[in-house]
């Protein structure tokens, strides 16, 4: 693969731009990483209360069913039967008592298991299923599956460490802090960017560019991002953690990202808008957390979500968020976190541009594939913390873990 | 369409709407709903399963007008532009001075280089009210059928 | 809405036949029909060459309940919806309690998973008749301009 | 269709006009301008920036027959129709016998292999006169958002 | 060519998911099998009676015009012109003296035989084509033709058997038994299927699911398909024949597919639908018989008709249906047939899930393309006779069939 | 590459289908011809007259700033930052002081050099760029650009030799034939094509079919063209001028052309449309130049206009049309020539066929990659100037100009 060969070894920060559009990169991330040694997110727990509740989701181009269990456990299949591979569940979502293919009913049990295959003995003489036909061996591909904080992750590589050791210590401490209760889904949105699924990552661990891109706060002056915050990286620096911190009197501090301020010359009319009620025993207002490949838990005052990306193909990606309250929630922090939500998602005045910014970069690399990228800001490496935002450790991180798994 | 019902006036109402937004005269929207008036930019899906958040919400004159504050001074995209079509406005109930009115929508997103995208679809639901101005919107919901939203959603629809 | 001509009546009617497909009462679709009501989904192929094929034919309130039933009941798609839009009604003839008419259409169809699709556009060619409970279709014919049918119909149009 | 405001006579001339193109009445299509009638299809681009040149330009009855006869009888193209949806029609300014409309307007381009495209959207700007023959449009622009023409454009719009 | 290494030699039961996507198969395809020697269904006579008469098919990815000859004969062409290459005609169905292409004005006869050039000679001294230019070296590409029961059929290949060789005693006989009489069309449907042409006509060969997938004779309990029947496959087993027949007491009689008859909860407010007149000379209800590769010829009831697939891409295809009835038909059996064709065509009550059952496997197969399915029932084998219809015998034919070109 | 294997050396005069279609020759060009020793025409200096002004263009699949510099020259920069390959510029025109991209704020200045880069010194002691960074290293890609009467050109290529030397003689002669003065634009077109961007070159340089597949003026009667007209290469056979010359009596003369005239059943009602003024000092009333690779500048009458091609993968083109008037021009000359450009643009009485035509021959012949076109008129060779405009010399010059860069 041309992209192995003629890209320097180790290098990280800088990187040739026919990663984002060649259809082969494409078909070996399939292989190395959606169905490699890693763990993704699938859902909520509390999208699926109930025995027999599901949802279908998507693992790379795998189409994977998340249900629970009769007793509670929580399984995840691969959605493709295994007679002739048809889709199992073709719903979003539903209740089932067993999984029925449409095609010609085969019949699995919530766990996978191919319980009945219809007409295996024939009609009367004829026909039937060949003679050593053992239903054990046709069950549906399984997932292995982890769950933490009423997150549900799956893999499909018997490689994949256990979830713990996968994040690492700053990681499920970062995760931990935000997912403190029980969480109740406020809804979804999808949002399909017009980029390979890469550059979205790199835009979320790419601490850089929050207050350079995003000038909705600048502009408004409505909060000046204080001194505290940083970055925290696990220690393979596969996964990454940025947050800011209001300083400890509340008040607002001059510092870096005010370099811009000079543009503010708007108020909000109506500055509800941007009202904070701390709740997770600390002063972040912001905390973006990456999980590779894929998953963002976020915290943006008290606008919570988790964010799943899915490729489709080499120049397009869906973006799938999971906008979260928490389950004892009362109406009027309900009615807060639904007006902070104006500041995140496809419409969010601080998360729009990251809708575009994606599809810039892809129609301005796609004619020049051996071109680089220059990522060097706080140097070529990947510390565990940083107390600037100012880096591109993450984004480093980010491409130390697609080139261990895509050159394995 | 004379002083017959309020349909003649709820059609006018429609039309200067769609076209203030595919005119690009933004500033002007936020004067087609009530100073408390409610817009909310929902997905069926969400609606569907009883799930509160929306895409865009704003509460009253001051979110509106931030709104367009904002994507005049703040938000960065790509330069584009929208074409309404609505169609099957229908009135559910009238009070006197307050009218709840459905209708559907087709919104296709035009780029400033051509490309022409059906962006979203769905159904307006209104409640639109007699003021001393003429009628304004106490609350207009766009429920849009798709759960998707390319690239970015940062004009009203 | 008042006593002018039929018009606003009639859009009454095809807004309230949109509607209750697109918020998927199926059910209640049948009741837009008289009792002997006709309905075909054509292509504006087999129309023009004077073919008498239908892509859906249902002769009749047991026809048109049947759809419904087998739809809800027996037959396997994704799940989608439709989005109707509807322009150009025009009034072609009219004579006391029957009217003919013939206006645009096209449908948007919005899959579970957001895929959206201009699925059919044409004409519909409507015999509109008075009945005791109001204005019924005695025949709707939904021309297709396009002889394509992406993936399956099933939901009417 | 009574003798309320002018709605609703405009609205049926909209009608009238679309139904001819979309039925491939195209030898119609001139009789709805006035004899020194014109139309233009413009693009926004080269109308927000004041430029003058049209994708198509008839200046009187002469201009639009020719147009009719050339793609009759010379030019070459792909068989195809269209399907035209109309809406937000609102009266601009009316004086006496001479009206201002504009309304939005999509055009679906269904080749007649079946693929069907969203060819052209965008807003009608309308002078529409009183004559002794019912209402003509004196002057049409046909205003589109996109700058793009897909393959070619031989039917009016 | 990988999937041909990488499959084991003659297994025909199980077949890796990357035939229905991979760009590069589909290509082979087009040549090995499109252009191969195999016999493709062009169009009806009924369809151009008249001389210069013409109709414009798709053969895989070769446009071809088959067009009614002054003498009565009909000509296959291939639709490019011999100059630079243009379609030469570009409207679906016409009447035509001859053959003009509109770029250059090149003009062939209803043969193919290049008759002029314009400015052949030049123009007073000037130009003209090179000396030695001969007309009869440019004529079009053109098809061998064979006729049977109205069906026109057309081959790319100087190899392909003569029609009846290819089609075997077994399916000229099932043809003969259906078109008995010259034909009438009654109208067209094209549906576009979200899958690859192979899952259609696998579907089509598949009399394993016609009761379990089609739910709609159970659930109204309109027909109970008696145990009458069974599935009959040319000697090389490319084509296949599935038939029911009625019992015949003409009764209902308990059979295989009242499996699943505990559903049945509805009955058809209008039984017109499912109303049948003999008109073959036997007690079979229902034919459904295909010819590689992509013919199907139909009898539902009354309906009948002839279905031709064209592959639009590796995952895309575009069904084409001609309804038929016959010349003589009376108004009566004519409105019994337009009444029937409920049953089937894009909105049919027992075809319409074909139409998404192929986009619900080419999704799930998308993600795994090395996966292979299960197609077991019946065996191994493709017997040339099968009384039972759960079997999956004629679509282990087909891809016998297929693996013969492929690899050829 | 298959193609430059399996093609007789030196054969311009049949070319096999697959350039049309295959992705690996498309990628080829864009590396050999449209990033090669090639001038590409950008815009109009006409269009950016004043310091700061901007365009964006295509050339091929690079995106291109075109800038008027602050002293009044102009510069053209790829549109893609040094940093991580945004586009900086994503408006078709504006006017900036600078270049700034929206992602993390890189500044460069209107000649592409990098003059700024934020948080380049970190935040405190905090991260920054790394130590050693050199502004002077990191700017745009710039092209070299030259102009020529009003004409933008750029070129990405060091070795692609002078503007006057890659026309030659008889190219820029043609060029100040029409470009005579200042220009003004009266509008612009962008016209979709569904064809490989080739066929739409070839049509161009194709006086051959001018008058067959146009059947306008014939049918119509109003110009019968005349004798006079003849084509024009320049010496290396990539450029062409074709052209039609008014009889020096302004009267019709029978010519090669009326071979079609019989046609001719119909009258303009209002012939106000083929009005000429003459304005360029000869009789010559149609001429078509182009430059390659995409390039055409077009006089019909009074309609002068400049088109660029653009290649939008390999089945599809953009054709963008910027339509002319001298600045001088009054109210007259200038509605002449909007009335008059009903001939030309996507409904161009005498051009809308040019917008069909290529696809289909990419529909005719995306069935059979390796058969290959015919064109022997007017023999196989290209000189330097033709009387008769019947001949396809200008297509092999095209042909030429493709595989000297293809195969180089
Ligand atoms: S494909 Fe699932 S049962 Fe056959
Ligand atoms: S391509 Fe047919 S005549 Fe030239
Ligand atoms: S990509 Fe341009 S500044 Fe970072
Ligand atoms: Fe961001
Ligand atoms: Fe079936
Ligand atoms: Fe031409």
């Amino acid at each position: 693969m041309t992209i192995l060969t003629e890209w320097r070894d180790g290098d990280v920060s800088r990187v040739p731009y026919r990663v984002y559009a060649d259809p082969d990169i494409h078909a070996r991330e399939q292989q190395r990483i959606f169905r490699g040694p890693v763990w993704h997110f699938l859902c909520l727990e509390a999208e699926i209360p109930d025995a027999g509740d599901y949802k279908t989701v998507d693992v790379g181009d795998t189409p994977v069913i998340v249900v629970r269990a009769a007793g509670g456990g929580v399984n995840a299949l691969v959605n493709r039967c295994a007679h002739k591979g048809a889709l199992i569940c073709f719903a979003v979502r539903g209740n089932v008592r067993e999984l029925t293919c449409v095609y010609h009913n085969w019949t699995y049990d919530l766990a996978g298991n191919l319980t009945g295959v219809a007409f295996r003995r024939g009609v009367g003489d004829d026909g039937g299923m060949e003679p050593g036909f053992d239903l054990a061996e046709h069950g549906l591909e399984r997932l292995r599956v982890a769950v933490r904080r009423g997150l549900i992750f799956g893999t499909l590589s018997a490689e994949t460490p256990e979830l713990d050791a996968y994040l690492g210590r700053a990681m499920l401490a970062a995760m931990d802090r935000v997912l403190i209760k029980p969480l109740r889904v406020l809804g979804y949105h999808s949002q399909i960017l017009p980029n390979n699924w890469k550059l979205y990552m790199e835009n979320t661990k790419d601490s850089y560019h929050a207050s350079l891109l995003h000038v909705f706060h600048n502009t408004f002056g409505v909060v000046r991002f204080t001194m505290g915050g940083g970055i925290r990286l696990s220690g393979n620096g596969w996964h990454h953690l940025s947050f800011t911190e209001r300083a400890a009197d509340g008040g607002e501090s001059a510092g870096a990202e005010s370099v811009r301020s000079l543009k503010q010359r708007y108020r909000l009319a109506d500055p509800g808008l941007m009202e904070h009620r701390r709740e997770l025993g600390d002063r972040i207002t912001n905390a973006i957390q990456t999980v590779f490949p894929t998953l963002v838990i976020q915290q943006i005052l008290n606008a919570l979500a988790v964010r799943q990306l899915v490729p489709r193909g080499p120049d397009k990606s869906e973006l799938l968020w999971t906008v979260l309250g928490f389950a004892d929630d009362d109406e009027e922090i309900t009615a807060l976190r639904l007006r902070t939500n104006n500041l995140v998602g496809p419409a969010g005045y601080v998360s729009m541009e990251d809708g575009c910014i994606g599809g810039f970069i892809q129609r301005a690399t796609a004619g020049d594939p051996g071109a680089r990228s220059f990522m060097r800001m706080g140097g070529r490496g990947m510390p565990p913390e940083s107390r600037s935002r100012v880096t591109e450790a993450a984004v480093r991180g980010f491409w130390k873990a697609w080139r261990e798994l895509m050159e394995a | 369409m004379s002083g017959g019902g309020p349909m003649a006036r709820i059609a006018h109402l429609h039309a200067a709407y769609v076209h203030a937004i595919d005119d690009d005269r933004l500033e002007d929207w936020p004067g087609f709903f009530t100073e408390a008036g409610r817009y909310r930019i929902l997905t069926r899906e969400n609606h569907r399963l009883g799930l509160p958040l929306a895409v865009m919400r704003c509460d009253g004159a001051g979110m509106l007008r931030d709104r367009v504050t904002a994507l005049r001074t703040a938000n960065i995209y790509a330069p584009h532009c929208y074409r309404h079509m609505t169609a099957a406005a229908q009135l559910v109930e009238t009070g006197g001075s307050a009218h709840r009115v459905r209708s559907n929508f087709t919104v296709i997103r035009i780029m400033e280089t051509g490309e022409m995208t059906v962006f979203a679809c769905g159904e307006y639901r209104d409640r639109i009210v007699e003021t001393d101005t003429g009628l304004r919107f106490a609350e207009r919901l766009a429920i849009c059928d798709s759960r998707r939203v390319d690239t970015l959603l940062v004009v009203p629809i």
